[in-house]
């Protein structure tokens, strides 16, 4: 195991192999002490930087965090990686990779055509030395195009997904809360439920019933059941109209096991969805969703630290050419992240990763009851992720998940968004939102307290039903 | 507060679809913003939801139900001292103290019936949930079991203190039991602090992972009905007598209706018929 | 005294007098805390915002936080006070006006009419029932525009404070820190020294020091030295160059007495300055700061929350049409704003209640060493900041006051915001930059390793003088 | 790190202007943020000045000096009795102990010279900038005083744990002294964790404020000279004695040279002679 040294006023500090030096030049974090890999001052941290800055990009080629033999997604990692494209940064250390990110050099163009030259480690590594700053910069440079019945991750747009959860899967629920989320210009990345219930049959219910709306309203957006995959493809099986197929995907081997996934597994999914061929702009038919700290709470982290652990699971997103990826950032609670200022640093931290790494990231801006985060945190984190440049955010009624227990945005926050950085929806949503009259032409929202006339009498219907 | 509209404030007439959710719809709205009515309700729901994770758990009721229901009780710790230290540390939620090991050993010693089912009842981030909820799940959940065509009725009740899911591994290794069934409070939502989850695993023990178990969630009165949830699990617990496995490999298809009782729920009213 | 009353789920609370409503309503702060007028819980909050959103704006033309005959900021707050201007508003609660100013009813014009029409604590009272995204979105739309040399407030534009600071006031060492900023395009606001000496020798030294560098490369900027107002007058006296003229100040009489001013002194300053008629483009001639936790830590703060006394010292600063107000928000210490998020949160309430009555708030983005804050938070409150539209930030070399011992943002910071949300330079000052070659005409930084050629051969002058 | 430029890092030929000023000039850039290299820097500087927070004092020095210069001595403690406590209640830093009160009022109960003048050393908020600058300001402090045309040299120096500069008004209340100097360390900054202040009070004692008093900042080697800081604080003391007040209304007229060493210090180079 290859030792890194470095010297902080005379101390002298030692690291043993690349995931401990990662781990302790990693900022602050209540999952990596729970691990036991953290720094234990804040001098040790610097140190472990400093050192890390030295160490050549192509190290992480040679030495893995998780040995190659033991680990598929390091053997995918590995495997795939493109010595070609990875030359304009072939010779830099990781402090020199820094550097050059922020530089007028590294172009969107330049960055694009770098994505496959880098590993999750790689752009791990370089984010430990990042400020906050930093990683808005560099990831606003980035771009991710992805298409399915929307185009999604062009400059000067965010999309959303629509969620609608509801605690029994009740399709009158779940369409109270989609309706309420269109009215409110939400919905151009997926409308995606996650259903409270494995069972098969109601997944296909649900499944059914989104299709039947957006073919009803000639919606340009895509639907999600956000099931295991495994659940997806016996809907694929059975002919359900299964438009996007979801997983839980984490940054090890063990960890993806622990949720009942390998590659494999996921490669079958997305052959099976390709096959359908149900999008009409464009053919990216996965959505993955993680979030740091998964494969430690699986007992699956191999003593990497979750932030690492986080970008490989980029890798693996990255091989199926996904839709939308989505790290639901303060999802699992204060054992990972313990407050809004870790949530904030981590969410921004999987969106540069995940965007150098070359992919259409998306965050779930979020907290839990029980971490020490309020809605000042999201604010914040939404922001600073949407000058970012992310791909999109969650919208949910008034910020409450009563399936999931969470808060994340709500279609009012992305409203805020479009308003104060001037972004605007996918463009085939923006237009259909204004033949909607939901927007006016200036993407204003109009939605006033009736429904718009292009919904028809639904409601008075239903009240004369009743 | 002044409810007139010079202040700009937006209603929604579609506020009304709220008797087929529990979700924030239909809020209106200043700008794009949400109101000040709304923004403070919810201010004020946040401050009671984190005070739900602290509240300490009472245990009379669930002891009471299940010596009605004549089950033999252990009541367990995890690792997990204080609250405090549950909420930093869940690899110690998911271990059994000493102790607790040292009792489940004592009553195996002792035990000579057919043992096959173990009941695990553990805290988990709800009390409340716990609580208010766990007695009628348990009422529902032994006269399901009893119909079972495999004699699954558990013949012991673990209750554990400042417990995880994975716990119950450790409780069914120790107790040699086939069928693991761990109930446990949910993370409490803002608008749902009293949540329950089923987590079943089949052949539980040490080494199992999440992939290996199946759950039933948001089992509550505003969500999952109690004999609702408990037909589900036993379902699952026939099948997997059958199949010889749970988890990803067996599927929820017991067919349960998941329907609200609401007059339109469960209609898709979007789609006019 | 008034009582103010809410119940929340089925908790009867009472609050005693305005001022208790207030501190009680405000988020969480150490200094509040410190000064024992904090809400205990986080319950207790809630329902005294309750209770707030429920108080008539008028209420604070009648019932004041400190008695019209003991202070005279308060006999300012009322003097002042144009009941024309508070018309739109007149009837509100705190609650409606929240939501007013959120509607599209608010229009940057209406906002401008409207701020003679505010008291301070109409404004504080409603940024406690704000959420960051509310602060940001309402302060956005303001717009307060003054002008010296330059002018400074323009949308789509943010200036910055060119704060060159020595230990013992060495020209030379100032003047290398001037160069420096001036190369990182800094210093549109003002090119503002914080004497180390009280001396006014060495303050009269450092004013004509900064007027000879502004008249000989033509700096479409103003000078100043931040020295006590009364050393500003000998100076005036003294025909020596003053430019804008400085002051600490704070929200009660009785800190400002600490501070050794009252508002006829500061009249008096300010009448001297504008005598002088040294501005090209305008005649705004004051400076102030301020900072939360300034009158607490003078014991006099009479249970006012703090935030409620920042907002008090906005008042006194309108009164003088000033050129710049800064809010020097993690400046003194833990012992009133406890961590980054703490600093966060006050430097955007202090945005947005100085906004609202019409100031043109800047913001040294700072904090001190004892606090528990980090560049990190720096990035987030300038990202933010920047976002709402602050008029002005700090620059100094590498954030490092080697004076003041504090850090605040650097010259690159600056930078950072204008690539990323494309902030211009006061345009007089951009057109110098431009000519200079510091800029190039879309306002990218072209400086490189030497210096550009119309900064003569100065460097070379001084070597060959070794 | 490879110090070459395919990374797009810029240098700055004019740092070399730091030998003016340890301000942080010329640092270069990539793009348009600073260098991997200076912001790596600044980490660790930021961490080691934290830790000069809370570093523990130790007195020793200061009191051999003091006992070598033949000051009186009392160590006296502020009401914040831990470092914590301290940072969180700078009013508890104002007040001295009840037992620090006493041990004033029997050191003035049994002194019968004349006091006009009382010193107090407090740590502050730095004790790197106490333990290793006092004794040679107080070697300056006393060489001046001495030479005072109003006979100011101090007759007790009052070390103090804790303090804040306002604990000297109520030293100077319980001694009845005529002037007071505050020695305190200034809160750490990132390249000058080591500095220290001078506040100088006329008639100092309870109800004095802020604006009554003077103030000497930045005295450390990298900053004012100790023997400046001498000069000034007896220019300051003389006037107030003549003038019979200090603060806002005393100007500090002392004229004293500010420069540098460095040959080119103290010329605003940028003006072409
Ligand atoms: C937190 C959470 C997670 C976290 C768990 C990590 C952690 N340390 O908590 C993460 C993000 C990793 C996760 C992943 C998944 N989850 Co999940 N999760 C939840 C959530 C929101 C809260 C659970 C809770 O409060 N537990 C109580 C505490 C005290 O338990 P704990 O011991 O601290 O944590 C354990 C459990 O949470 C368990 N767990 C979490 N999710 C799942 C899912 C399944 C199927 C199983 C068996 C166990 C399990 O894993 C944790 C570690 O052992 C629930 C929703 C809800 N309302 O409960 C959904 C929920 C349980 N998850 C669900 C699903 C579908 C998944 C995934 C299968 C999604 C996917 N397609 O990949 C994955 C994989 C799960 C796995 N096999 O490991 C569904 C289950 C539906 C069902 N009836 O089977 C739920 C109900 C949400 C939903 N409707 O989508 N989940
Ligand atoms: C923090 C600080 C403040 C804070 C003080 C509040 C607080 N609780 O700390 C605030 C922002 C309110 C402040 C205000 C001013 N300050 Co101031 N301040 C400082 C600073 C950065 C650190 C002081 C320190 O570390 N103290 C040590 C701790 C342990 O002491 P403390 O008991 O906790 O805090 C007391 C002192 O800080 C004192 N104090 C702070 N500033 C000043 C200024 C003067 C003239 C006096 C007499 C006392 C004083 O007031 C505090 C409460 O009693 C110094 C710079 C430095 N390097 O020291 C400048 C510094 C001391 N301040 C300075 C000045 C000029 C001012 C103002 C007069 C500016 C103005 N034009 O209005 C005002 C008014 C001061 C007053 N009369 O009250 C100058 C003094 C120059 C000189 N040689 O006289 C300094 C050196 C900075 C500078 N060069 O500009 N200041």
């Amino acid at each position: 195991m290859a030792v890194y040294r470095s010297t902080t006023l005379g101390t002298r500090w030692q690291f043993d192999g690349i995931a401990q030096l990662l781990a302790k030049a990693s900022p602050s974090r209540s999952g990596d002490t729970l691990a036991g890999v953290a720094a234990l001052s804040a001098q040790e941290r610097v140190a472990a930087q400093m050192a890390l800055a030295d160490v050549p990009l192509t190290t992480f080629l040679n030495e893995l965090v998780i040995p190659y033999e033991q680990d598929e997604v390091s053997r995918l990692i590995i495997d795939t990686h493109d010595m070609q494209a990875m030359s304009p940064v072939r010779a830099f250390t990781v402090g020199d990779f820094r550097d050059w990110l922020l530089s007028e050099h590294a172009t969107t163009a330049k960055l694009c055509a770098l994505s496959r030259g880098l590993t999750p480690e790689m752009v791990a590594a370089v984010s430990k030395i990042m400020r906050i700053q930093d990683l808005i910069l560099v990831a606003q440079k980035c771009e991710v195009k992805t298409a399915f019945r929307s185009t999604l991750g062009l400059p000067g747009r965010m999309a959303t997904r629509l969620q609608p959860n509801h605690p029994v899967d009740d399709p009158a629920g779940i369409a109270a809360s989609i309706l309420d989320g269109l009215l409110y210009g939400c919905g151009d990345a997926v409308i995606g439920i996650n259903p409270a219930s494995d069972s098969p049959k109601a997944v296909f219910t649900l499944l059914q019933m989104l299709d039947e709306i957006i073919q009803h309203y000639q919606i340009p957006t895509q639907s999600c059941v956000l099931t295991h995959v495994s659940t997806s493809l016996q809907a694929i099986e059975k002919n359900i109209p299964v438009d996007i197929v979801f997983q839980s995907i984490a940054g090890t081997e063990l960890a993806n096991r622990s949720f009942g996934v390998t590659l494999d597994l996921l490669q079958e999914a997305y052959d099976a969805s390709l096959s359908l061929n149900r999008g009409s702009v464009g053919a990216n038919t996965m959505y993955f969703e993680t979030g740091q700290g998964s494969a430690l709470s699986a007992n699956a982290n191999f003593s990497v630290d979750q932030q690492t652990c986080e970008a490989r699971s980029y890798a693996v997103a990255r091989h199926f050419n996904p839709l939308l990826i989505n790290t639901v950032v303060g999802f699992i609670g204060p054992e990972y992240l313990y407050n809004g200022k870790q949530i904030i640093r981590a969410g921004l931290e999987d969106h540069f990763c995940g965007k150098l790494l070359g992919l259409p990231m998306g965050c779930d801006i979020c907290y839990t009851n029980h971490a020490d985060a309020d809605q000042d945190d999201m604010d914040m984190l939404l922001t600073q992720l949407a000058v970012a440049g992310v791909n999109f955010i969650m919208g949910i009624p008034g910020s409450d998940d009563i399936m999931l227990n969470y808060q994340t945005t709500s279609f009012h926050d992305a409203l805020y968004v479009r308003q104060v950085l001037n972004k605007r929806p996918a463009p085939e949503f923006e237009s259909w939102l204004q033949q909607m009259n939901i927007f006016n032409d200036v993407n204003q929202l109009v939605t006033q307290s009736r429904l718009p006339a292009s919904f028809g009498n639904i409601l008075s219907h239903l009240e004369s039903h009743e | 507060m002044n409810r007139d509209n010079p202040s700009g404030r937006i209603e929604n007439s579609w506020k009304t679809l709220n008797r087929f959710t529990s979700a924030r719809i239909g809020l209106g709205r200043a700008g794009v913003s949400q109101t000040t009515q709304h923004q403070l309700a919810f201010q004020l729901a946040h401050a009671c939801a984190q005070d739900a994770v602290s509240r300490p758990m009472q245990w009379q009721g669930i002891h009471q139900t299940a010596f009605e229901l004549q089950l033999s009780q252990l009541h367990l710790h995890s690792q997990a001292q204080t609250r405090d230290i549950y909420l930093q540390r869940p690899d110690l939620g998911r271990q059994l103290s000493q102790a607790s090991e040292e009792e489940i050993q004592r009553w195996k010693s002792k035990y000579t019936g057919a043992h096959r089912c173990v009941l695990v009842v553990a805290d988990g981030l709800s009390s409340t949930g716990v609580e208010q909820h766990v007695p009628s799940l348990l009422r529902a959940l032994t006269s399901r079991l009893a119909e079972s065509r495999h004699a699954l009725s558990p013949s012991l009740l673990c209750t554990v203190e400042q417990g995880r899911v994975a716990i119950g591994d450790v409780v069914a290794a120790l107790t040699d039991a086939m069928f693991l069934v761990v109930i446990i409070g949910e993370r409490p939502g803002l608008s749902s602090p009293d949540s329950l989850g089923i987590y079943f695993t089949y052949q539980a023990g040490r080494g199992v992972t999440d992939a290996d178990r199946n759950c039933i969630s948001n089992i509550r009165p505003a969500g999952l009905g109690f004999d609702d949830a408990a037909k589900r699990l036993l379902w699952l617990m026939d099948s997997a007598a059958v199949r010889k496995t749970s988890g990803v490999e067996l599927k929820d298809d017991s067919g349960e209706d998941n329907r609200f009782s609401p007059s339109d729920a469960g209609k898709n009213f979007l789609i006019p018929q």
